[in-house]
């Protein structure tokens, strides 16, 4: 039997890390968790989760950064806002779960080739780029680079869609293309160049 | 009645059946709409995981550009989209400094956002703007017999409920039965489909995608009526891979504008109806009688 | 205008008369202290027994002796201990701040709030959100204001001595009044010649 | 700054108030800094000024340093104001001699900077010693208190209170809005955690309630007005006609046997709508006054409630001689007169419906604890079978706790009695089904007296505890042994993860709040809510049962969810309240009313404005006079008087300008 000690110790804390996540917008109300369950309770993917999201926000609220940041519960997160509507204490759950997604692909943290982070960057890519998204592009970018062998297991839908002609890969942009790029440099700070 | 109309990414890609339908639906009816010039995405979900402000601009940008159109109001029909917008503008007032991010990225692309223009969804304007009554006169081909389960999932109930009950939504359902169909209580009605977690952790995904299949089935639904370009894709188009895992559900899942458009006898070709995997072969048998509707 | 230009921040404290009745705002500010919240020690409190026995005299009177800022609290409508005492004040307080309007005193330093003996939270909020739009204004003072005015009136009693063609009564319009004070009160200025002066005997 | 007139030697005092205000205030500082005011005779800071030790200060300074009036700095003077005017008396001064100073709820329990603190300690001083050199001698007024009280509201608090005073010999009137007093603890079935019958232990007290020379009960009646003051209220109450002669009707029930529809049919409030009654009726067998009523919105002889005079009355027929019945019977007034009231109006439960993912009203075995009480009675609905909706027996039971408490989108609270009555019902559920039960809690509150012990004999029965606020009860099944169940959907929150739990039953835990009237009541008794709609109490530990307005008092769940034992021993307290003014004879009233100057214009103008009609006009003088025994103090007419001819005392204009000026003198 492998064994290995579940204790932390203070020093496993990241100090701050609850402060933090508790100042950005919409992720206030964390401080009046009382550990309920109510989130976990409704929550139509807790049974995949490592840690219930009722314990994310405990490690949340405790500074425990790196287990929260290396868990698979903010992966799972479908946005479906259920947690956030019956809490009782009004968290809004489903927000601090994009702002922990938002902190772990910042920092990099998460399994190599998994397909959320990969997702969610081609996405943004493709929306500054084209300020559009073309749906069966983003799928197929996404394949590529995460697992072949998950792309094959969905043969059927790919027949499917050619069948009931949704296979489009005639790129989708915006006249403006350049608009998207020049807000997102103003929202950083920069000064955008000249169209 | 003239709206700015804001289709989305979905509806122009996977989702085409959505706006196949819907168009022809809204004209029928003697809704106007106007298609938002040089729109962009909305900042769907999967943007907000990575920068939420950005995603929010991104809304911004739209609602500016609906503000510009002169049309006091957007119809957004992607659940998605529709709530993207929303959470924008309510980011928009609720935090300064959001707003002050907001102003200062429109302001780059000379565009102005004044946090006014109302986002609604087409069920909303249906119901509330055109009307039941107005519906019901223009039913030619009811759909007597169809049993439907009205599929809502999350996103536009929650986290903003603003034209329907959060816990049981009744739009769908009393639109369906103004069109003649019979609905199913379908106690998943707003419960989530997986959204893109089918493509990324299919594991996942897919028993949702089973779990609201099985339940329409066992209630005896003839097909689950949906408003969101991601649930009916996810709810037709793995059915391949929930049948390998769970066992064969084969309920066909349509949008509830294409069971409009089949209730007021319209073309088939006009209503994206080809599009789904899994076909929806049921049809109104005959138009409206003098007397009694015949049963399906 | 008396509103003189803001002070730099963080300098200077406001002072704020409160006059609050006895059984619901002035329970309430107990309230607040006995659940310790915290806010801004600009606030003084007198205690009445109703909002409605606040004569438009305090309130005048609190300003020309340097009061920056009158807060009164007084129970919700409805609620009076007294019936409908706070209304009465509700009356007498439209009629104020039209004349504190008249006398160039900014509308958010007199302020009318309904502050039940449950809502300690409340008091800890108006007090401190009063605070802060009085710090933004600056100091009112009326005191300073009023010396300025009467040195303004000997002179002007000095210079109509000798004989002009100007009549003192009339000698500004409205218009140039409210320019002529736009200069921070204290500051001597040439035309601070002041169509309320009748404040000085309130 | 004023002149001070050359006799006034004041006396100040700032008390330390221990670290209270101490740690925030620098009290000597202040006192030298007093002590340095025109007309200051000694200035002096003292540990704690309220203690005898204190007031014996003052009484001693008084004497030997001739001093002719007192200011002390140190809490509310609704707190102390009484103990020091006390102290100042007894030191041979005039009471009203004497100004209060609040530096410590207004100043250093708020305040975070020290320095600032202190410079508001000191204005607020100075501000006292200019005031306080205006006071004058004023004269305390007693009035006779009536010796009659009035109960309202007839649950355990206010038969308790009702009771304590009647058997003192004092006469109480009690009012209740139903047709039988007994309130929410006459529905209970067992009471935790002792489990004794609740009809058992109240049955004998209602009856006494009815039996009593002292008591007048009115049932099936309100309060609709109430005037006067401490000692002397004046109230009106409508009874509602119950179509029935109160005083003719024997209780027999005949009528009822009689009645043209044989099998009840009609909804019964009593049983919380799992019972059928007949449009006549008695709510349940214990009821007092045994007495019976009809339900104009049913009775055939009514047609929406308007007399039609259509049925056979076969009811009329059985009640024969005794001619109780009276379908003519209309509402009536009555007004009386008493020196105290008290409040015990009780609670409401919170509407399951509110909280949608628990299925009540949407699947027919979610029931909300009362309804399980009723089932769980012998004298319910099924005689004590636990029979649900559809007719089966459960075999496995969820009791979801805090439906309708500790949740911002409904009631914040914790509702107190919800933990321990689902343990009671846990506990019930078990002996008369045997089924497999449930508790889905967030914390177990069990703080009283062997309360902790039931709960150990809850776990020792074999009921199971998941720790955890239920996340949605559905009735679609994932496997085979949930299909047909109603499934509990919550996270466990000791073990980690998320169950799914197949039962035949839920019961909601429903908290408790305000009635829906109760911002009416509030109104009608000149009392005060808390923020969650509760009565508010005058000081939450000192003064409990008292409210904002003398000779009104409190008692029960009006003013907060409490359990029974708590319930009575407040219901005593507000009954020995009342007892202390009735004994007592008189009250002193606050000097603080107005009087009009001579110098008065006849204006008029100040008529309207006194809402105790306390001014009149004297044709003769053409002056406004001022009733005395009529002004209650609030000052309006002062505020108002165009030529400053009225004056009030305790609040005269000098008095005010005076602490106007001598706060804002730095």
């Amino acid at each position: 039997m492998k064994m290995r000690p579940t204790i932390k110790y203070e020093a496993d804390r990241v100090r701050g890390f609850g402060r933090e996540i508790m100042s950005v917008p919409g992720c206030e109300q964390l401080e009046s968790c009382i550990q309920c369950g109510t989130c976990s309770g409704v929550c139509p993917l807790s049974i995949y989760m490592d840690h219930t999201p009722r314990q994310v926000m405990a490690l949340t609220r405790a500074d425990f950064k790196n287990e929260v940041l290396r868990s698979r519960t903010i992966w799972l997160c479908a946005s479906c806002y259920a947690c956030t509507v019956e809490c009782p204490q009004e968290i809004r759950i489903t927000d601090i779960m994009y702002e922990l997604k938002q902190r772990a692909i910042h920092e990099g943290i998460y399994p190599k080739r998994f397909p959320i982070p990969i997702l969610a960057h081609d996405f943004s890519e493709m929306v500054k780029k084209n300020g559009r998204i073309t749906e069966m592009l983003l799928v197929i970018k996404l394949f590529m680079k995460t697992s072949w062998l998950a792309a094959l297991g969905n043969w059927r839908l790919g027949i499917d869609l050619i069948r009931t002609g949704r296979f489009s890969l005639v790129t989708e942009r915006i006249r403006h293309h350049g608009d998207i790029a020049r807000m997102m440099d103003a929202v950083d700070g920069k000064k955008g160049p000249s169209a | 009645m003239k709206y700015s109309y804001f289709p989305g990414c979905s509806l122009k890609g996977l989702g085409r059946a959505y706006e196949e339908s819907l168009l022809p639906v809204m004209k029928h009816l003697g809704v106007e709409l106007q298609e938002l010039d040089d729109w962009n995405c909305c900042g769907a979900t999967a943007y907000m995981a990575v920068d939420e402000v950005k995603a929010c601009v991104l809304a911004a940008r739209n609602l500016a550009l609906a503000e510009k159109s002169g049309l006091n109001q957007v119809m957004a029909p992607c659940a998605a989209c529709y709530l993207v917008l929303n959470k924008a503008k309510h980011y928009f007032h609720d935090y300064p400094a959001i707003k002050a991010t907001m102003d200062r990225a429109l302001d780059a692309v000379g565009l102005h956002y004044s946090g006014d223009t109302p986002v609604r969804h087409p069920l909303d304007i249906l119901l509330n703007d055109v009307g039941l009554e107005a519906i019901k006169q223009k039913v030619e081909k009811p759909l007597t017999g169809l049993k439907v389960a009205t599929y809502y999932g999350c996103q536009i109930v929650r986290p903003y409920a603003t034209f329907d009950d959060q816990y049981n939504p009744t739009t769908m359902d009393r639109l369906m039965e103004a069109l003649g169909a019979t609905v199913v209580r379908y106690p998943l009605k707003t419960k989530c489909c997986g959204g893109s977690l089918t493509g990324t952790l299919p594991e996942a995904g897919i028993r949702l995608v089973y779990i609201l299949l099985n339940e329409a089935q066992k209630r005896g639904a003839d097909c689950i009526a949906t408003v969101c370009p991601l649930c009916q894709f996810n709810l037709d188009g793995y059915h391949a891979q929930v049948k390998a895992q769970y066992g064969d559900v084969l309920v066909p899942t349509v949008y509830f504008t294409q069971l409009m458009g089949l209730a007021f006898g319209l073309p088939d070709k006009q209503l994206g109806l080809n599009r789904a995997a899994v076909p929806f072969k049921w049809r109104p048998t005959e138009a409206l009688p003098a007397t009694a509707p015949v049963p399906a | 205008m008396i509103e003189p230009t803001p002070a730099a921040p963080g300098s200077w404290t406001p002072r704020i008369v409160a006059f609050f009745c006895n059984w619901c705002t002035y329970t309430a500010a107990d309230l607040a202290g006995v659940s310790r919240l915290k806010y801004a020690s600009s606030v003084r409190v007198i205690r009445l027994m109703c909002s409605g026995r606040v004569d438009p005299q305090f309130i005048l009177d609190a300003f020309r002796q340097g009061a920056d800022g009158v807060l009164i609290g007084g129970c919700h409508p409805g609620d009076c201990h007294y019936v409908e005492g706070n209304y009465k004040m509700l009356r007498r307080f439209q009629l104020l701040k039209r004349l504190l309007k008249d006398l160039g005193i900014a509308e958010q330093r007199v302020r009318l709030e309904w502050i039940s003996a449950a809502e300690g939270e409340r008091v800890k909020t108006v007090v401190n959100e009063m605070t802060a739009q009085i710090k933004a204004l600056g100091p009112l003072g009326m005191p300073q204001a009023f010396a300025a005015w009467d040195r303004e009136v000997s002179e002007l009693a000095r210079r109509t001595n000798a004989p002009e063609d100007t009549d003192p009564e009339h000698s500004s319009v409205e218009g140039e009044v409210r320019e002529g004070l736009a200069t921070p009160v204290g500051a001597p200025a040439e035309s601070q010649v002041s169509a309320n002066t009748e404040v000085a005997h309130v | 700054m004023v002149s001070i007139k050359q006799d006034i030697r004041i006396g100040f005092y700032i008390c330390h108030c221990g670290h209270n205000i101490a740690s925030m205030v620098d009290c000597p500082e202040v006192a030298r800094y007093v002590e340095k005011l025109p007309g200051v005779t000694l200035s002096r800071d003292y540990k704690y000024m309220c203690s005898d030790p204190g007031q014996e200060l003052i009484q001693k300074d008084i004497k030997e340093f001739d001093l002719n009036r007192v200011v002390v700095a140190s809490c509310s003077p609704l707190l102390h104001e009484h103990t020091f005017r006390n102290a100042v008396a007894a030191g041979g001064l005039n009471p009203f001699f004497f100004h209060m100073v609040n530096i410590r709820e207004h100043d250093s329990w708020v305040h975070t900077d020290r320095k600032e603190a202190t410079a508001k300690a000191k204005a607020l001083a100075r501000a006292a010693i200019q005031r306080v050199a205006h006071h004058k001698a004023l004269e305390v007024k007693r009035v006779p208190v009536h010796p009659d009280v009035l109960v309202v509201g007839g649950g355990i608090a206010g038969i308790h209170a009702a009771l304590t005073l009647a058997n003192a010999g004092k006469k109480v009137y009690l009012v209740e809005r139903q047709p039988s007093i007994g309130g929410h603890m006459a529905k209970f079935d067992k009471t935790f955690p002792t489990l004794d019958c609740a009809a058992c232990i109240l049955t004998p007290k209602m009856s006494d309630v009815g039996a009593h020379k002292n008591i007048t009960l009115w049932s099936y009646s309100e309060v609709v007005k109430m005037d006067g003051y401490v000692g002397n209220y004046t109230v009106t109450i409508k009874r509602k006609p119950r179509f029935i002669n109160e005083d003719l009707c024997t209780g027999c029930q005949e009528c009822i046997a009689n009645c043209i529809y044989k099998e009840p049919k009609f909804t019964d409030e009593f049983n919380e709508g799992l019972g059928k009654r007949k449009p006549v009726y008695i709510p349940f067998p214990q009821a007092t006054p045994q007495v019976v009523l009809i339900d104009p919105n049913v009775c055939l002889n009514f047609k929406r409630g308007v007399l039609t005079d259509k049925c056979k009355k076969t009811c009329v027929e059985a009640c024969g001689d005794r001619k109780a019945i009276d379908f003519k019977q209309k509402e009536e007034f009555v007004e009386i007169k008493v020196g105290s009231i008290i409040v015990a109006t009780g609670f409401q439960t919170f509407d399951a419906k509110r909280v949608p993912p628990y299925g009540y009203g949407t699947y027919p075995n979610v029931y909300t604890a009362l309804e399980v009480e009723r089932l769980v009675n012998a004298s319910g609905p099924t005689a004590g079978e636990v029979i649900l909706r559809d007719g089966r027996q459960p075999k496995a039971i969820g009791i979801i706790h805090c439906v309708g408490s500790r949740d911002k989108k409904t009631n914040r609270w914790c509702s107190r009695v919800c933990c321990m009555y689902s343990l009671k019902l846990a506990h019930l559920l078990k002996e008369h089904t045997e089924a497999e039960i449930y508790n889905f809690y967030i914390d177990i509150r069990a703080p009283g007296k062997g309360y902790e012990e039931f709960y150990d004999k809850l776990n020792s029965e074999g009921v199971h505890f998941v720790r955890g606020r239920v996340g949605e009860v559905t009735d679609w099944g994932m496997t085979p042994e949930e299909e047909g169940k109603l499934v509990i959907r919550v996270e466990d929150t000791l073990a980690g993860f998320v169950r799914r739990i197949p039962v035949d039953m839920v019961v909601l835990a429903t908290g408790l709040e305000p009635q829906a009237d109760a911002q009416d009541v509030r109104r009608l008794f000149n009392m005060s809510c808390g923020t969650e709609g509760f009565f508010l109490e005058r000081h939450p530990k000192l003064a409990p049962v008292n409210t904002f307005t003398d000779g009104i008092f409190i008692a029960g769940c009006c003013q907060g969810p409490r359990d029974i034992p708590d319930t009575v021993a407040q219901a005593g307290a507000a009954a020995a309240e009342a007892m202390v003014l009735i004994d007592r004879g008189h009250v002193e009233q606050e000097p603080n009313t107005a009087y009009i100057l001579p110098d008065c214009c006849g204006c008029k103008s100040c008529l309207p404005l006194c809402p105790y009609t306390a001014i009149t006009f004297d044709d003769a003088t053409r002056k406004a006079v001022i009733n005395e025994a009529l002004c209650k103090g609030c000052g309006t007419c002062v505020g108002s008087c165009p030529s400053g001819s009225i004056v009030q005392n305790l609040f005269e204009d000098e008095e005010v300008f005076s602490e106007i000026e001598g706060m804002l003198a730095d």
